[in-house]
């Protein structure tokens, strides 16, 4: 259960929240000439990324807003909240790191130890 | 003919106390309750106007004057409080001082129902049932909040100080269908502290 | 490979088991392959164990980023059953049940496959609508179902709380009697062990870091362990199908949640069956070993830490006890989470791409232990001819496009 | 009665409260404070029940949740018996009556226990190489396997026990209530934080209370009154939270940890209340939290080392020191580090013969070894034990000189008498909780054991969780952290508030790692166990490796070593040290097998909590549901919703009920309770151009006083609701949605408005259960609507369909719609919610003059079926759009754009053969088609695959038309009007029916 800091009503449990998905993938005007593949991209595709995503969700047993939040998808860490229709900002992430491919607070279970108090690439 | 009889979702429930005072629950009487809608700059003047009322304008912040209380919901949105029987009035004058000005009102009055959770072991029977800090230097008196109790959203208002005599009190705005459950899970979690057992309606013939 | 039999057992029981050889070589990557599979999971394994065997692809190799069966496979309930509602899906999946049958056989290894029945509940008017409706699909599909009402369901499962004054009271259920569970490390095992001896290199902690593509084909891939050269690459990685096939530049209609399962302390056989419940969201069956098996839900978000939320697992908990009264006492004695990934339509992609010679099989949502090798042998015909397989063919990705999709839950069938 | 092994000058029982119990049905007694296993350690108990396998006997080997082997299973009572409960943690109380696991018919001669005899031929993973068949299948084998697995029973309920969880904030959470715990939350309670202390077993002090009283001392005072005295500051202190008995099990993402707290297990059932909560779990969101679990102990692996009264050294000690027990009289000592040595003086000064003290280690310090010669204990170094003997209970064992290296053995074994061996490999820390908050763990080779790297979450590990070694180090390790996590939670630095700690016994480990005993003769005949309750040997660890299983994470579960009740909590260490001889690789190089939540076993119903039962769900019922209720209706849940189904009458059937409901909403009034439709309060100037967008019709033109009927679709252009929307003023509308949809559509709007629209002016606001819904059906209705209401025409079936009108109902107002869900004339009274069972009662009243019949569910779902009226979730299922219904002229594909018109397009989506909605009119009137049965071509069944058309959406029985009908999707069915299908049966031949229009109701012609 994540800490999510609601830009409206402060950091509040996950369990206020629902979970509204990928953040700006704009509905596409109408167009004659859309393809069937360009609306399926709109309607289907995701790009469901290992690490730094912008996602949305929604306050649902609180203020009801929907929002953007930045969250590192390989260690859950929240890096970033922003109004619905601003940019996202920039963020610094412990990404993925090979050869385990798995950055620090990573759940994958690839590499659990370190072999003396090495410090683990962030 | 039969005159017109109001009934609330936890009819023929009866308050519960505490023999030794730690704790008491029991129903509002219908109090008046709207939902208002607007972006703070356009209804700011007309609250004011209408109600005397300075708007609450972030989170928990709330508000009263003599004839409502504002509770702050979200960024365009609020509930209004009032007195039994006096949500039309209100309604009314708000409608006609923000004239104009985009915004939307609703009678929620029946929608909610509330229920009044005091004494000092309050706080520990509501963090049995929501994550929100509920600390009294996290959670003070005047300040709302909307949150889930287990498997029911609700709105949490501190309507009673902690300096008060018995401890805080909290009015619980939840919705019609869910009072009983909420009200019996309540008594549920205040067992260890005197309420009594509270058994929700149930046992309607399911199977055919 | 030692040919594995209770007379083995005893003649090396004898000799103090000084016989034994490795179930697999612990092979080193060549320079090139004919074919390189990603992941080292029930489905990539037994992908390469069909190519092998049924298409002669035998200078292959499957890669894997970890341990094999160290993903979904060592991580699922292993339920096995193939009562799904459309035609397409019943087809996979009764392949799939076809190959369980004979499979420790065939691969000399005892996967404990268990065929002891698996209920689906009905606990309202809609339900028993949506389950008849998938029983009498089934029926014309040839997959064995049947609809049992509440006195039946309470005879095969003698354990279900059958109360008609319960919140979502038992009305009735389907069983599919061939369904039931497996050893999913078994079955992994199984198959390394037969694809070794087909001459399939198994690469163990060998992840892949990029794919390369020339004119629009792929010529092979980095890993942690050096460069392979290979005309075709098939993604088998769940969990990971996206960033594999971001690789490629290919985007595709996959979410990956976290999905969580546990087991309780061994006890002595008490669950004779598998049991589903939809609207209360419990399964539940019991290990050999007399551990209860029970998978809990998946978190709404995606997230790639094989961790999830300790409130689903709370959820899960009331969910069995109001259904199992008698499992109250038991405590859970390990919980752990793996990555699902998700179709709109929940059903998978076997599929081609635009990329020519990268082909993709994954999107198996919360259910694809119970296709592992129907998902192999038809992903291993579509790689071998570079064409899909007749049962493969509705799971392309085109479907989303065309928006002829095979909408499992839309007809709402729990897919465990 | 007497306790034999019971010391009377020491340990923390109360000697003043025996306590009678029975274990295997012999009767004890034992003392206020025990635990069960000292208890029967006090009485010369050991042995307590069976191995998972070979079913070998098994002792207490542990003093707490570390113990793999002692487990028993507690009460007698059915519906109250606990299976695999840890002899060693269930605190002891009066009656308490505990029988051995696995074992049959006794524990003494278990008749599993052949397959020990046969050990030689069930090596690891055995099965995974034979029971494949033929002749005989798994199926066959694996009901014996079952019925020899498994450990205790389980109860056959329902539990009758309470359980709840708690949630709270702090700002410090320590896990742990040793020194170091202790200290930590006591420096960071002096901070002002908001503090939570976690302790494990029935007592803080940890470490402390398994030593003399003087060996610790704070200003000149037994270090354990210290502790004490702050515990009770602590509890003085309103924002700290002290629990014992409570464990700290997960530790979760984002700081949230939960703790399980064993309120009432230490309580007899007759001590208990029906208001007691047997466990409760706290779930904690920490800012930050400070892990001090302390150190596991760990055995040395030898060959035949699991007889009973072969025990961890520490737990010994603290058996004497913490319970007043001996756990022997003629011990043996068996070590590789210098604590156990403390264990041998310990028992030797408490009166037992202590008759070696065996170490691997060439050397040991001099100070060790002038003890024990003050003492007169033989002891040998550079030696190790070969053998053991001991049907039940150890009596002796074999002593042999280590060869130089430790790799080898030389000279000859020599025999010692003993009833206890005490054993040490070393010490772990306990970094179960450090793990799974996915922190790195880092090896570290003076403890030959991992500790702590590099932290992910906000925490940090104090005393011998963090490997510390001394009591000093602990106390200034666990303040500093307290102070640090104070800080870093936001409260201002304060003076250190640590006081000088010394210790007057030699401390120290100095372990030299020796992870496997050599074995004297041949290693296939030796039973070296790393597992004690699995039962997995070195042999297994070897083997596994020999036979190709090379990753650490195989191996365990090959062998499924450390996969019992304990998780491997003394057994992974020595198993990974094993494989790192076996694998000729650094250990840190083997790799450790994951720390998976929960540290230990937590009970299903502690995680359920309160919300069992009564309490399990919400039932959401409408303001006339007592009413319902006093009809004895039969109800359905819909979605959390209770509605009522149908109203039989005394000695009817439900299917009699339905009928005569169904016909009198055609033929007199029907009334229904519709109250759970969802609504939704629509306004602004762009709200015209949001209904546009949403739903698949027009609205411009819509006038103030009229409804209309819509559908809304997802993207994917598949219908995801319906209903009637009523324009109340020019920008301001009233939705209604279905009882399932009405938070999804609310939801999926919002979203739209907020992220997608923002521009347009619109507010939305639910206004569902603000408004009870009295819908009224069949000719007569408009005689008794103008008698209820007034505000409405003289004839209220003047009001044109779909329309509505404020009214008023003895003074309250009312909404009065003019629509219908059946074909038949219809009104649906909309009033505040709390004047519903009011409305409700008075239109019964004044509608028994029109014998007013309520109606239910089902009989409105028959009712809309005979006009071919859709109900989204029975004719849809997420694949069906509303051409797909047949409804082209709802789809307005000149308007703009509308969520979802441009899947309609797709080249699948707008194929002319997609399954269709048609009516079904079986040949024989009074057959009634089953819901779900598939539509197919041949009027029998071929071998399967069978092709399937199509199937039955909706099906009933007719008594207005006086035959069945039915609704189905059906391939190209739109242009197979009048064509025969057949429609399968399990059981029976297909039924012949004829495809026609939707609408039953309407003339003849139309559908023939």
């Amino acid at each position: 259960m994540f800490v999510i800091p609601c830009p409206y009503c402060g950091e509040r449990d996950q369990s206020e929240f629902t979970y509204a998905g990928e953040a700006h993938i704009a509905r596409p005007e109408w167009d004659d000439a859309m393809t069937d593949e360009q609306w399926a991209e709109f309607v289907f595709m995701r790009s469901n990324p290992k690490g730094v995503y912008a996602e949305r969700w929604v306050h649902t047993a609180g203020c009801g807003k929907f929002f953007n939040v930045i969250r590192n998808t390989a260690t859950d860490e929240i890096l970033a909240v922003y109004e619905i229709g601003s940019e996202p900002p920039k963020v610094a992430a412990r990404l993925p790191a090979t050869p385990s491919g798995e950055a620090l607070g990573s759940g994958n279970d690839a590499v659990k130890v370190v072999a003396s108090h090495e410090e683990v690439r962030s | 003919m039969t005159p017109p009889v109001r009934r609330s979702p936890l009819e023929g429930r009866e308050t519960l106390a505490d023999p030794a005072g730690r704790a008491r629950l029991e129903i509002r009487d219908f109090p008046g309750k709207l939902i208002l809608r607007g972006k703070p700059d356009q209804v700011r003047a007309g609250v004011d106007k209408a109600l005397g009322i300075t708007l609450p304008e972030k989170s928990p912040e709330t508000a009263s004057g003599s004839s409502a209380t504002l509770l702050w919901l979200s960024p365009d949105q609020w509930m209004v409080l009032t007195g039994k029987g006096e949500e039309a009035g209100v309604q009314h004058a708000l409608a006609q001082a923000l004239s104009g000005a985009h915004h939307q009102i609703a009678d929620v009055t029946d929608y909610y129902t509330i229920l009044a959770l005091s004494g000092p072991r309050a706080r520990e029977i509501l963090m049995k049932l929501t994550m929100l800090d509920l600390h009294e230097r996290a959670f003070k008196a005047g300040e709302v909040r909307g949150t889930l109790l287990m498997h029911t959203q609700a709105v949490l208002y501190q309507s009673g100080g902690d300096g008060a005599e018995g401890g805080p009190v909290f009015d619980i705005i939840v919705r019609w269908s869910m009072a009983d459950y909420l009200w019996c899970l309540i008594a549920e979690c205040g067992r260890e502290f005197g309420l009594p057992e509270q058994v929700p309606v149930s046992g309607e013939r399911l199977v055919v | 490979m030692n040919r594995y039999s209770v007379f083995s057992l005893i003649r090396e029981g004898l000799r103090g088991h000084s016989g034994w050889k490795p179930v697999w070589r612990d092979a080193e990557p060549k320079a090139a392959y004919d074919c390189v599979i990603i992941g080292g999971g029930g489905h990539g394994l037994a992908t390469a164990y069909y190519l092998a065997k049924l298409h002669g692809m035998t200078n292959i190799a499957v890669v894997e980023k970890g341990w094999l069966g160290g993903g979904n496979s060592g991580r699922n309930t292993t339920i096995i059953r193939s009562n799904y509602l459309y035609d397409e899906s019943a087809a996979i999946y009764n392949h799939a049940l076809h190959l369980w049958e004979g499979l420790s056989r065939e691969l000399n290894f005892n996967i404990m496959m268990s065929h002891r029945g698996v209920i689906n509940l009905a606990h309202d008017d809609g339900e028993m609508r949506q389950l008849k409706r998938r029983v009498e699909a089934n029926r014309l599909n040839g997959v064995d179902a049947e609809w049992l009402d509440a006195k039946q369901v309470k005879e095969f499962c003698p354990i279900l709380n059958a109360s008609p004054d319960i919140r979502h009271p038992v009305l009735g259920g389907t069983l599919q009697r061939r369904g039931g569970v497996n050893r999913h490390d078994a079955v992994c095992w199984g198959y390394a062990r037969a694809a070794d001896d087909l001459g399939v290199d198994i690469i163990q902690q060998c992840e892949v870091t990029d794919i390369r593509v020339e004119a629009g084909a792929v010529v092979g891939l980095e890993t942690t362990r050096g460069s392979i050269r290979t005309p075709k690459v098939a993604s088998v990685a769940a969990g990971h199908t996206s960033v594999i096939a971001s690789m490629v530049g290919l985007r595709l209609p996959i979410e990956s949640h976290p999905l969580q399962a546990l087991v309780s302390e061994p006890i002595k056989p008490i669950h004779p069956c598998v049991v589903m419940s939809n609207a209360i969201h419990v399964y539940c069956s019991q290990s050999d070993k007399g551990e209860l098996v029970i998978g809990a839900g998946i978190d709404p978000y995606i997230s790639y830490t094989q961790r999830g939320s300790l409130d689903i697992i709370e959820h899960q908990m009331a969910a069995l006890v109001e259904l199992f009264p008698m499992f109250s006492r038991l405590r859970m004695m390990r919980q752990w989470g793996g990555i699902v990934d998700v179709c709109p339509d929940a059903s998978p992609i076997i599929s081609k791409t635009p990329v020519k010679g990268f082909y993709v099989n994954g999107g198996w949502g919360t259910g694809g232990w119970k296709a592992t090798p129907g998902s192999g042998h038809v992903f291993a015909h579509t790689i071998a001819k570079d064409d899909p397989h007749p049962i493969a063919a509705p799971f392309a990705i085109d479907r989303f496009h065309s928006g002829r999709l095979v909408a499992e839950h839309g007809a709402a069938a729990v897919a465990h | 009665m007497t306790q034999p092994f019971r010391l009377y000058d020491r340990g923390l029982v109360n000697r003043n409260r025996p306590l009678q119990f029975s274990f295997a049905g012999k009767a004890y007694e034992g003392f206020l404070g025990d635990t069960l296993a000292s208890a029967l350690l006090a009485n010369g108990v050991h042995m307590v029940g069976r191995s998972f396998k070979y079913h070998r006997p098994r002792g207490i080997v542990g003093a707490g949740s570390d113990d793999p082997a002692g487990l028993v299973q507690i009460g007698k009572d059915p519906r109250r018996t606990d299976p695999n409960t840890r002899a060693s943690e269930q605190e002891l109380y009066h009656g308490l009556e505990a029988v051995p696991q696995n074992c049959w018919p006794s524990l003494g001669f278990d008749v599993g226990a052949v397959n020990d005899l046969l050990a030689g031929f069930f090596p690891a993973g055995f099965y995974y190489k034979t029971f494949m068949g033929p002749p005989l299948n798994w199926m066959f084998f694996e009901k014996h396997i079952r019925a020899a697995a498994g450990l205790g029973t389980c109860p056959e309920g329902p539990d009758p026990d309470r359980y709840e969880a708690v949630n709270r904030h702090c700002d410090v959470l320590v896990a742990g209530g040793g020194l170091a715990g202790i200290a930590a939350a006591y420096q960071a309670a002096r901070c002002g934080a908001r503090v939570i202390l976690a302790e494990e077993t029935a007592h803080f002090g940890g470490h402390l209370l398994s030593m003399a009283r003087s060996d610790a001392l704070i200003k000149e005072q037994p270090a354990r009154a210290w502790a004490f005295d702050a515990i009770d500051e602590l509890q003085k202190n309103p924002d700290v939270t002290v629990l014992k008995r409570t464990t700290a099990f997960g530790y979760y993402g984002h700081n949230f940890v939960g703790l399980w707290e064993r309120a009432a297990d230490h309580l007899s059932p007759t001590q208990r209340t029906p208001d007691t909560i047997r466990q409760r779990i706290w779930r904690v969101r920490a800012k930050q939290v400070v892990l001090a679990t302390g150190a596991l102990e760990r055995p040395l692996v030898f060959n035949q080392n699991d007889r009973p009264g072969v025990m961890l050294a520490g737990a010994v000690r603290t058996f004497l020191h913490r319970y007043g027990v001996l756990a022997g009289k003629r011990a043996g000592i068996f070590t590789n580090n210098d604590t156990a040595w403390q264990t041998a003086f310990d028992l030797a000064d408490a009166g037992a013969s202590v008759v070696t003290v065996v170490d691997t280690r060439a050397e040991v310090d001099a100070t060790l070894l002038r003890m024990a010669a003050e003492r007169n204990i033989p002891v040998r170094l550079q030696s190790a034990i070969v053998a053991t003997d001991g049907r039940h209970r150890i009596t002796s064992a074999d002593v042999m000189p280590l060869a130089p290296g430790g790799t080898g053995l030389t000279g000859t074994p020599e025999e010692v008498a003993m009833d206890l061996l005490a054993t040490s490999g070393g010490w772990t820390p306990n970094v179960a909780l450090f793990a799974q908050s996915r922190g790195k763990l880092s090896y570290d080779a003076d403890l030959a054991g991992f500790r702590p790297g590099p932290s992910f979450q906000a925490e940090r590990s104090a005393g011998a969780a963090n490997g510390t070694t001394t009591l000093a180090d602990a106390l200034a390790e666990g303040t500093e952290a307290g102070l640090a996590a104070a800080k870093d939670a936001g409260l201002k630095r304060v003076r250190k508030t640590s006081p000088e700690l010394s210790v007057t016994i030699p401390e120290g480990v100095a372990v030299e790692p020796i992870w496997e005993v050599p074995v004297l003769g041949d290693f296939s005949k030796s039973r070296a166990f790393v597992d004690l309750q699995d039962d997995v040997t070195t042999k297994d660890l070897h083997l596994a490796y020999k036979e190709g299983y090379r990753s650490v994470e195989h191996i365990k579960r090959y062998t499924t070593t450390g996969m019992g009740t304990d998780q491997g909590k003394i057994a992974n260490m020595n198993a990974f040290g094993v494989l790192s001889g076996v694998m000729d690789k650094p250990i840190p190089d083997v790799g450790v097998t994951t720390f998976r939540q929960p540290f230990k076993p937590v009970t299903f119903g502690a995680l359920a909590g309160q919300h069992v039962g009564a309490h399990f769900l919400p039932r959401r019922t409408t303001p006339m549901h007592d009413w319902h209720r006093r009809q004895d209706a039969i109800f359905e849940p819909v979605g959390d919703w209770i509605r009522a189904r149908t109203y039989p009458r005394p000695g009817e059937s439900f299917h009699q009920a339905v009928q005569r409901e169904s016909k009198a909403a055609r033929t007199g009034i029907g009334v229904l309770d519709a109250s759970t439709l969802g609504k939704i309060d629509v306004r602004g100037k762009d709200a015209r151009t949001f209904l546009n967008r949403v739903y698949t019709n027009a609205w411009s033109k819509l006038a103030p006083g009229r409804c209309r009927y819509g559908f809304m679709l997802g993207e994917d252009g598949m219908i995801i609701d319906d209903g009637v929307t009523a324009c109340l003023a020019d920008d301001h509308f009233h939705m209604t949605t279905t009882t399932g949809g009405a938070a999804r559509v609310l939801g999926q709007l919002e979203d739209y408005l907020q992220t997608e629209w923002p521009d347009l002016d619109v507010f939305l606001t639910t206004t569902t259960e603000h408004w009870a819904v009295v819908s009224l059906c069949g000719p007569k209705c408009p005689d008794l609507v103008k008698e209820l209401c007034t505000g409405l025409p003289d004839d209220p079936a003047s009001m044109p369909f779909m329309s509505w009108q404020n009214a008023e109902v003895d003074g309250i107002p009312v909404r009065v719609f003019r629509i219908s869900f059946t074909g038949e004339m219809s009104f649906e009274i909309n009033v505040p919610a709390s004047y519903g069972l009011w409305l409700w009662e008075k239109v019964m009243e004044a509608g028994q003059a029109y014998d007013i019949t309520p109606y239910g569910t089902e009989a409105m779902h028959l009712l809309r079926a005979e006009k071919g009226f859709v109900i989204v979730g029975q004719e849809t299922d997420g694949t069906v759009t509303p051409l797909d219904l047949r409804m082209d002229w709802i789809v307005n594909m000149k308007k703009g754009d509308f969520i979802g018109k441009r899947s309609l397009l797709r080249s699948d989506t707008c194929r002319s053969d997609r399954k269709q909605l048609v009516g079904l009119l079986t040949e024989n009137p009074k057959t009634v088609l089953a819901e779900g049965a598939q539509v197919i071509g041949n009027a029998s069944e071929p071998q399967p695959p069978v092709p399937m058309l199509g199937w039955v959406t909706s099906s009933y029985y007719s008594p207005n038309l006086e035959r069945s009908i039915a609704l189905a999707l059906v391939e190209s069915g739109g242009a197979r009007m009048g064509d025969v299908v057949h429609v399968s049966r399990s059981g029976g031949k297909p039924v012949a029916a004829r495809i026609t229009e939707t609408d039953f109701l309407a003339p003849a012609e139309e559908t023939a």
